[in-house]
């Protein structure tokens, strides 16, 4: 059942001005945390067990435990590049809620002692961006930004800075890089960024949702935030819904959730007359599920990692019988392939070859090793670069070629997809 | 020769001191060069931005190449961009394009005899729910069909209605 | 106790580690590659280089730490107490082979017109991790070639392997942002903006560090092959900095200079107008054989014959006016053991104490690039005023013009500079010089002009990389070198010619090597480091 | 048991050895007489001798579809030379394609001992030993093969393509 504690207010018009948006117990948490002691913050926090809501699903507590007390000034980023194919959810909460997001970036600022923060967000969004940079003028003149915030002698400053157009500025690193005026490559860890970060003092990097949820966290207490999601994944999450859904979107749901009851409950089930086929769970670099996986996984980190999987941006991307899985992976690898940064070799070289080897088993040249080479290939690139694109462009290969290897051996003994009516050959790109 | 307006020329000035690190300002300001020269940004343009903001010119080359969304080539006033990634694409996006391109006797990544439209395939747009959809300049148009997409584009042309 | 514990703390922290099975102990901080590096064991890399910041693109140097799962990159992991390393277990060798893999996929592979073959990194690696079968049959990125960047480098972006060795050079070193990696992914290429040409002073340096032939060197192309030439140290003698080169040559000649790394003199790098230093010491510029002119007439003879004869002229001008009608102009381009021979030769046998220093360039003497470049050209400025004062002879410039004029002067030795570029003034001071009746110009390439001169002698003289002897660069740091190989070798060298003016014999036989002397085929030859 | 044979009587008169010595010459010339055909002699130059096709002669430098060198002078064959006797000088071609050729290639074909290993040691099938073994050189004259002679002498009949084409290669994308 879809259970609306962050997108409570979505709906409500006027809730993303600062007036409707105080109207229904907007900033009070800002007011209840600059009361409190930072550290305070943190360990409440910690102690919600909250987990990083842009794909690694790292313990937000733990990842402000890393920065140093050593009184460098430290920034606060906020990751709204969402390039993860599937993923819709945060230009959703830009446009609805930014109040809730900026709410929440300056508790955290506060509770890490950050003076200046920054939204990164992605360059195609002009309208998300028009309107969080309204609420922030709005923000400002109601003396919630800029010195001493409600009078309690905290100062910040909060900035947007728009990308243009880069799949790896989703990254950490590579944020940080572009939001340093370079090109969007990913910087060498270590030193990870809490030690040495933008411009080399120590950096935090939230997504959007993560940062929104602190606004909850300290609302209703970490007890209470517990009370949803399981032991090990509290707390609700925002899972975008995509692909042949009758009814795709945003539905904020307790991590725990069953997967196929998303699909069908929420979602509306599949189109009719079409089965299920596979679900890629957490944006296009998670592993894919075949129907029986699907239908037995919930959506946590844990269930997931045991399926070989990852929750990660929480894009559930539905595949009918429709759909001939060598044309997907030929999609997704193009992607990957387009949105490599060129740095490391593995990955650089990689892309293009796994690419490559898609196109000629979907061209009807292919060979059956090819096959086997596409899984070295992606097994080779794991874990042999500086950040995770590498691994996100070979765990689609990997798992597609495992589970669909029929349709595979078939486009390359027949010359043509398994799946009738698909005239697949014409549409390369 | 290229020369911004001096209202470009403030906003440069700006930029440059807005951010902690005067490089930073080379994204914003790429991008204001590309409004103010129509859409796309050549070799001119880049040696004019390297000499206004004083930082090498490679710097801003290797900006310049790396992001998608500064055009190398010369687009049309509605630069039409449709998602073919992976959630589009099931949904038809792929066939959107072509359909598109047939429409308007163009191919990928050219402009229209009448400078109007040019076409360009991108990737995952954000817009995963509304697929198949288009962004033109800076507007997303979701949930297409090839016919309406048409249609919203040649409103579009005669210049009566910004966006569906 | 306490003070175990404090002496403890106070003596820097070293972690101990073990590297393919040798316990070593480390500096804390130092990284797995640092430590490879001081261990000499070889690790296979490319875009890290000693010099310059740690990109870890290349993904190459891949090393199995005992305990993590994952093989980690050296140039960035420090290393921490009880680290046990290998870089020669199976997993670090399939990965380094995979590494390796994704760099030739797309690789031209042009290495029958490629000019770093026999020093490539890519040869070198695949020798050693790859010798697979070729598992890539799809068709490669292709990309610019033989793209022009000015008058020194020539860049080939198909061949390049993207380490940003050279970009991170411009950007670190020579500080001029000319070179940047475009586009991005596979389609990625380096060069300047609008292959705007490379010309600062340390251009050619990019080359020396590009591990494969995308950067190659415009005045080496296409002349020799790298197995062909073997490599000796020596020093450039350019300017005053007195940079450690590796000279490259065999029996055709000298084709090229490269930078030898010494920490306390030039680092790893070396300036453009210092390799071109090589090009005078070829045999073609060079003066073969003794040549007097007399009156517009030139006539030919051996080196040691002309000097002897040159010792009788000035044993009969001694014994006429004695020591003072013999003059000597010095140029600080030769090593000090030659001017203290040169010096005792004057000050005792002769008795003359006209010795007089040539000053090239005074104006720009202080110079400075701010790196490597400096405006004093000459190699041993300070080793020849450290020789002057010894003897004490400490006449100036105008005092010769003045003994010119008065005639005062017979004969003038010189001691002609070898790098001629940096002498501008050499046909002003043959003016100077053409009232005295004997010049007796010693020197290691042709000197033009000295037709006007009443009768000129000149002697070929042994230039730096044929004899050996001790420099001292601009911060006196004393730099000795050996003999590289031999040009001319019927020329003397400032103690054998000043053996030969003294009337004695030159202590042991200088003859030219027998004809028909078998050409050894350098098979086997010592490499430069990559 | 020593080897020298004791002097028997009948070896002191020298004639029988000859006359049975003889007998095998006889032998020979009577098979000749009577069968022309099994004679091995042949009568050169209009009969010649038919080598094997893997035999080593006189070398070719193999050229391209429009004529050109195929050689791109790398000197792999001068460096496996075990007589070193060829001298190779690069330059740089004007066509970019191309990029680099062997201005000067030098056989000194007094030092060569044929032994083949240039053509092993080609990557690029550009310099082959060919079938031609009686080229004539009088005392003295040019035994220094230029390229003229190794690739465009007039028994090549205007060059012998190479096998390996840059064109297709390009196209195959290797």
């Amino acid at each position: 059942m879809e259970v609306k504690h962050l997108t409570e207010h979505y709906d409500k018009d006027g809730y993303a001005t600062i007036k409707g948006y105080q109207k229904l117990g907007g900033y009070e948490n800002l007011k209840k945390a600059l009361k409190m002691k930072p550290l305070d913050i943190i360990n409440e926090v910690k102690a919600s067990g909250l987990r990083g809501r842009g794909g690694a699903g790292f313990p937000t507590g733990v990842k402000w435990g890393f920065l140093p007390n050593n009184g460098e000034p430290r920034y606060l980023l906020c990751n709204a590049d969402e390039g993860e194919p599937g993923t819709y959810k945060d230009r959703l909460m830009m446009e609805r809620a930014p109040h809730q997001l900026i709410e929440g970036m300056i508790i955290s600022a506060f509770a890490i002692g950050s003076p200046k923060s920054y939204i990164y967000i992605r360059g195609e969004y002009f309208y998300p961006k028009s309107i969080v940079e309204k609420a922030l003028r709005e923000a400002y003149d109601n003396g919630l930004l800029g010195k001493n915030i409600l009078g309690s002698g905290f100062n910040h400053d909060m900035d947007i800075y728009s990308g243009a157009g880069a799949y790896i500025c989703g990254e950490e690193t590579g944020m940080i890089s572009s939001l340093e005026g370079k090109k969007g490559q990913p910087k060498l860890k270590p030193p990870f960024p809490a030690i040495q970060g933008y411009l080399g003092k120590p950096t935090i990097v939230n997504n959007v949702e993560t940062l929104a949820a602190v606004t909850l966290v300290i609302r209703d207490g970490a007890a209470a935030f517990r009370k949803q999601g399981t032991e090990k994944s509290p707390g609700t999450k925002l899972f975008s819904l995509s692909g042949n859904v009758v009814k795709p979107g945003n539905y904020e749901v307790p991590l725990g959730y069953k997967l196929i009851d998303l699909i069908n409950i929420e979602g509306g089930g599949l189109k009719p007359g079409r089965k299920l086929k596979a679900v890629i769970p957490g944006g296009s670099s998670a592993k894919i599920l075949n129907k029986e996986e699907s239908e037995k996984a919930t959506l946590d980190y844990e269930c997931l990692a045991q399926m070989d999987t990852m929750l990660g941006s929480g894009a559930v991307i539905v595949i009918d019988d429709t759909n001939c899985m060598v044309d997907l992976l030929g999609v997704l690898m193009h992607f990957y392939h387009h949105e490599s940064c060129g740095q490391c070799t593995p990955c650089r070289e990689g892309t293009g070859w796994l690419e490559k080897l898609v196109n000629g088993i979907k061209s009807g040249q292919g060979k059956l090793q090819d096959i086997d080479l596409i899984e070295t290939v992606a097994r080779n690139m794991c874990g042999r670069t500086i950040c995770a694109l590498s691994d996100a462009a070979a765990f689609p290969a990997m798992s597609f070629v495992l589970k669909f290897r029929d349709e595979f051996e078939f486009f390359v003994r027949e010359g043509r997809s398994k799946i009738k009516g698909t005239s697949y050959a014409k549409m390369h790109h | 020769m290229f020369k911004l307006s001096n209202k470009g020329t403030e906003f440069v000035k700006n930029e440059l001191s807005r951010y902690e690190s005067r490089r930073s300002a080379i994204l914003p300001c790429l991008t204001l060069a590309q409004e103010e020269n129509g859409g796309y940004i050549n070799a001119e343009i880049i040696s004019y931005l390297a000499h206004l903001m004083d930082i090498p010119e490679s710097q801003i080359q290797e900006v310049f190449m790396f992001y998608t969304m500064y055009n190398k080539k010369p687009v049309g006033k509605f630069h039409v961009q449709v998602c073919c990634n992976i959630s589009c694409a099931m949904n038809g996006g792929r066939e959107l394009v072509q359909h598109l391109t047939k429409e308007f006797r163009v191919n990928d990544g050219e402009v229209t005899s009448d400078g109007n439209f040019s076409f360009s395939r991108v990737e995952c747009l954000g817009a995963c729910g509304g697929a198949p959809m288009m962004q033109v300049n800076e507007e997303y148009h979701e949930n297409l069909t090839p016919e309406k997409a048409v249609h919203v584009l040649k409103n579009m042309a005669k210049g009566n209605s910004h966006g569906s | 106790m306490f003070e175990k514990v404090a002496q403890k703390l106070k003596e820097p922290l070293m972690p101990k580690c073990t590297i393919n099975g040798k316990e070593i102990e480390v500096k804390d901080g130092t990284t797995i590659m640092e430590a490879f590096y001081q261990k000499e064991v070889p690790i296979a890399h490319y875009c890290y280089h000693p010099g310059l910041s740690i990109a870890g693109v290349c993904r190459l140097c891949m090393v199995e730490i005992e305990g993590m799962p994952r093989t980690q990159i050296a140039c960035n992991t420090k290393i921490t107490e009880g680290m046990k390393i290998s870089n020669v277990s199976d997993k670090a060798k399939d990965s380094v082979k995979w590494a390796l893999d994704f760099h030739l996929i797309n690789h031209p592979l042009d290495c029958p017109i490629c000019d770093q073959a026999g020093e490539c990194g890519l040869q070198e690696q695949y020798m050693h991790f790859g010798k697979y079968e070729p598992e890539m049959g799809q068709g490669k990125v292709k990309k610019r070639k033989v793209v022009d960047l000015g008058e020194r480098v020539v860049l080939d972006t198909e061949r390049c392997i993207l380490c940003s060795r050279c970009v991170r050079f411009t950007d670190e070193v020579s500080k001029t942002n000319e070179l940047g990696i475009f586009n991005r992914g596979d389609r990625s290429e380096v060069g300047t903006f609008q292959d705007k040409p490379l010309n600062n002073n340390y251009s050619v340096n990019t080359v020396d560090i590009c591990p494969v032939g995308a950067l190659t060197a415009k005045d080496f192309r296409f002349k020799q092959r790298v197995w062909l030439l073997k490599n000796r140290e020596s020093i450039c003698t350019g300017c005053s900095t007195g940079c450690n080169v590796n000279v490259y040559f065999n029996k055709g000649g000298v084709y090229r200079l490269k930078p030898k790394y010494n920490s306390d003199v030039n680092g790893h790098w070396m300036c453009d107008k210092g390799r071109d230093t090589y090009k005078h010491l070829n045999v073609e510029a060079r003066l073969t054989k003794g040549k007097k002119t007399e009156e517009g007439k030139t006539t030919e003879c051996d080196a040691g014959e002309l000097a002897k004869q040159t010792a009788q002229l000035i044993e009969k001008i001694k014994k006429e006016g004695g020591g003072d009608s013999i003059g000597l102009i010095v140029t600080a381009q030769y090593s000090n053991e030659e001017y203290a021979a040169m010096f005792e030769l004057f000050k005792i046998k002769l008795g003359s104490n006209n010795v007089f220093y040539w000053i090239n360039n005074q104006k720009t003497f202080e110079a400075f690039d701010g790196l490597l470049y400096r405006g004093d050209k000459n190699p041993n400025t300070k080793g020849l005023l450290r020789a002057l004062s010894k003897c004490k002879f400490d006449q100036t410039w105008d005092k010769l013009e003045e003994k010119i004029k008065a005639k005062q002067l017979k004969i003038v030795v010189v001691l002609g500079p070898e790098n001629q570029e940096v002498y501008p003034d050499i046909s002003e001071k043959l003016k100077l010089l053409n009232s005295v009746d004997n010049v007796v110009w010693l020197t290691t390439n042709q000197v033009l002009g000295t037709e006007l001169l009443k009768s000129c002698w000149q002697i070929p003289v042994k230039s730096t990389i044929e004899k050996s002897g001790t420099y001292i660069n601009f911060k006196g740091l004393e730099q000795k070198i050996k003999p590289v190989t031999n040009i001319v070798s019927g020329a003397l060298t400032l103690t054998e010619a000043a053996a030969l003016f003294a009337g004695d014999e030159i202590p042991f036989d200088s003859k030219t090597p027998v004809k028909g002397e078998r050409v050894w085929n350098e098979f086997f030859h010592h490499r430069g480091d990559l | 048991m020593s080897l020298v044979k004791k002097d028997a009587a009948i070896d002191r008169w020298f004639l029988p050895g000859i006359i049975a010595g003889l007998f095998f010459t006889i032998k020979k010339m009577l098979a000749n007489i009577f069968n022309r055909k099994s004679m091995p002699t042949l009568n050169y130059p209009e009969e010649k001798f038919e080598y094997s096709p893997r035999f080593k002669g006189t070398h070719i430098l193999t050229v391209k579809k429009d004529g050109s060198l195929r050689c791109t002078a790398c000197m792999l064959c001068a460096t496996a030379c075990p007589a070193e006797c060829i001298n190779i000088v690069a330059a740089e071609h004007d066509d970019p394609v191309v990029e680099k050729y062997p201005v000067k290639y030098e056989i000194d074909i007094l030092r060569c001992v044929f032994c083949g290993m240039c053509e092993e040691a080609c990557p690029v099938d550009a310099v082959r030993l060919g079938p031609e073994w009686q080229i004539p050189g009088v005392n003295g004259s040019n035994f220094i093969y230029d390229i003229r002679f190794l690739a465009y002498r007039p028994a090549l009949k205007g060059g012998i393509p190479s096998t390996v084409e840059d064109e297709e290669r390009h196209q195959a994308g290797i």
